[in-house]
């Protein structure tokens, strides 16, 4: 699974994207969170506060309960601030 | 139709492009956003920055009767004075081309995956932004 | 700004001329009427025309934040396709420029003294309108 | 005073513009209104249906119940219909 993140997301965690093979008990995008944030100091700041985190399963908003079965690419980012 | 571009764009040949040779247009709107007194670089997530705004045109389409309409988004370095976002509607009437502008400018501000930063600052989003958007959730029931 | 002219206006260079070199205006909104599958033939009362868009766009300014605002209406002779009317609006936030095109859209539509005849046929004017002027009125108290 | 009259009432009554010498016990629009209409059949067919007519007293809206007194100018149009 392909995990992309930006803005301020990127910064902390390091990295833009990355490839993870996840254990089998991570089916929702709150338990790759918690998954994550076990990988290190950088991915445990930059998701401190989930009311600040959002994400896309696919390229399509999700919320933190949805299942991530037979997803691609997840993304993880701040609330947008286009326009 | 939907663009994501770097160059900045005119208002008056985009306009010109969708209504001209058309006698079923009464009433277009603009909405243009410009950089106030900031240089701004603007992030974006490109495979998914299309999808969403078509997603959001999409839904524009399905909720006023709309003969056409336009988003484009420039991303990269941007300075004070500059264009960032048109939104351009064209209806028979002047109601849905102004609903559907409206519309458009509040999903995209709380939906289409961009990022603003301001030198090192990346900006917040805003709370008002999320209230605007709200106003159009369809009732339940 | 207020104008009533013969002749076509250009969108693009008026918005230009309304925000160039300027940092405080983050949001722009135009309208623009145009003729749809008639011929059009505009009338008006010119000693109270200029006075009665000059109102309505002192009240614009009163309600909403404005930087800036421009109204440019056409009369004489207009074929399908025509540009009739437009309204800019910008201001440092969306939200004051989207109410207040559309405050001024409503107002000119209602209060303006044009009047539109197609062929020997007068226009008639429209329930509607009077129903979108009306959402604007200030609550008593 | 001048009266200005415009669209369809400018073509009931037959003229754009005349000058009137009014009597003294016309103090509103209204009762100028039905002074004009003892003028001929043209001003009777104009302000036939007062629910189609406006009037400006020296460029501004006016109701029907509006003082003239001092006015320079009154005009009659219907309903406006531009934008």
């Amino acid at each position: 699974m392909r995990i992309l993140y930006f803005s301020w997301v990127r910064q902390k965690v390091g990295t833009a994207e990355e490839a993870v093979a996840l254990p089998a008990d991570i089916a929702t995008v709150a338990t790759l969170i918690d998954w994550l944030k076990s990988r290190g100091p950088g991915y445990e700041a930059a998701f401190e506060n989930l009311k600040l985190i959002r994400a896309a399963i696919d390229q399509t908003h999700a919320e933190l309960d949805a299942s991530i079965a037979g997803a691609d690419e997840i993304a993880f980012f701040p609330p947008v601030t286009g326009g | 139709m939907i663009r994501v571009q770097t160059q900045d764009f005119d208002i008056g040949a985009e306009i010109a492009a969708l209504t001209s040779g058309r006698t079923d247009i009464g009433a277009v709107v603009t909405f243009t956003g410009l950089v106030r007194d900031v240089t701004l670089e603007l992030e974006h997530y490109p495979a998914m920055t299309e999808r969403e705004l078509e997603r959001i045109e999409a839904e524009a389409h399905e909720r006023w009767m709309l003969q056409a309409s336009l988003v484009i988004h420039r991303v990269g370095k941007l300075s004070p004075g500059d264009n960032i976002v048109l939104v351009v509607t064209a209806s028979a009437h002047r109601g849905d081309a102004f609903q559907a502008a409206e519309f458009l400018m509040d999903y995209l501000k709380t939906r289409a995956p961009f990022w603003k930063r301001e030198g090192e600052k990346w900006v917040e989003a805003r709370e008002s932004d999320d209230e605007a958007a709200k106003r159009w959730s369809k009732k339940s029931g």
